[in-house]
């Protein structure tokens, strides 16, 4: 399952929703808001996505991630909207019989959201500037960000 | 002749919106692909780069570039996404 | 910093420690006991650890993986005792500025841990035997537990 | 002759403290490296392996098989570990 909240997100309540007795290996990501991003000092982040597809393409990630690494439970949830720095933007888990899928299927599942699904980060920087991450010629717009983690 | 003409609206994603000033718009077009359309709305998303990294959809499904456009269709431009 | 507690686990304060404004990757690995191992179906486990070596070699284990992984902080917790199925035998938890350290560091952590440190994990079964994992050759005793996730 | 004749304490863990009955034992011994300690005490700690799958400690310090036994010593022999 996957989700996109404007809400903090609380991967305590999340975990426990992964809960299963055939589960020995359980593999969770987060990604916090740093302050930091090549070079540039970040104040918060901002955080849009177009949720119709987000979905539908979130859910084939997470069928993908099955098929290579057979798991037992998986979800992700991302935020979108203002984000202060340390607070966590989307999250991952995984729990499968052993650590292996768990692992595997969390990076594959991490990686893939941020190539494939519409969501993007505006980046606001303590010198008043913000630009879109990774959109720094695509249109002419002030900042030079570039592709953060 | 309205041959090959159609009507279509094109919605704006992130810098694409902040660019046109507008989030969608209806536009009358000769388009027949989504790289038509990307490059018939340069002035308005303002992307200085081919469509290499951005990504489109058509009617809330992920597309390509090559993918017909066709009368009634919405197409969304999306700039280089940034999740996670 | 690594520790062996008797305590249930808390991933939710684990994690707040970890809490980094320079952190923008996070990765966590929990080992829950589960009710299944090469065919036994397992009640409960028991784990047996010697602190002192636990926390040398285990301190090794976390220095090892920052030299491999630049992370900027990491956690291990083990727990010992009787625990029921579902509970957390032993928590990882990694915060990194990029994802990929978070990752391999979390794996490296955890694979590590299970071969080097003086733990020991015996299986108590549904039919009421009971047979201490990896040590089916080791002495005679009774069940055949074999090597587990 | 007491050459080489040393008193050292011997731990077991998990399977090994079942099968020995008792957790450590002061020994005489001429051992002269850790893996003599393990064979010595086969007995006791009942392994049916030679001790590759297990590891040893002598004075709380991770040891090799080969590492010398020292009079006083307490040597640790722990069987295959199962962390995690």
């Amino acid at each position: 399952m996957i989700e996109v909240t404007r809400d903090p997100i609380d991967p305590f309540a999340l975990q426990q929703s992964l809960a299963n007795p055939a589960a020995g290996g359980y593999c969770a990501f987060e990604g916090w808001v740093r302050n930091e991003n090549e070079g540039n000092e970040v104040e918060r982040l901002e955080y849009e996505a177009y949720d119709p597809l987000v979905i539908e393409e979130g859910e084939k990630v997470l069928v993908e991630a099955r098929e290579r690494f057979p798991y037992l439970s998986a979800r992700c949830v991302h935020r979108v909207g203002l984000l202060e720095i340390g607070e966590c933007a989307v999250w991952v888990g995984v729990a499968s019989k052993h650590r292996d899928e768990a692992f595997k299927a969390c990076r594959y599942i991490i990686d893939e959201i941020k190539q494939r699904l519409p969501i993007w980060k505006k980046e606001h920087y303590a010198n008043g500037d913000s630009g879109w991450v990774n959109c720094e010629r695509c249109a002419s717009h002030g900042s030079a960000a570039a592709i953060a983690d | 002749m309205t041959s090959g003409m159609k009507t279509i609206t094109v919605r704006y994603f992130a810098v694409f919106r902040e660019h046109a000033g507008v989030a969608e718009e209806v536009r009358r077009t000769t388009a027949t692909t989504a790289h038509d359309v990307f490059e018939e709305t340069r002035d308005r998303h303002g992307s200085r780069e081919p469509n290499g990294h951005c990504k489109v959809a058509i009617n809330d499904h992920m597309a390509h570039w090559e993918t017909p456009v066709n009368d009634g269709d919405t197409v969304l431009l999306f700039p280089p996404v940034a999740g996670g």
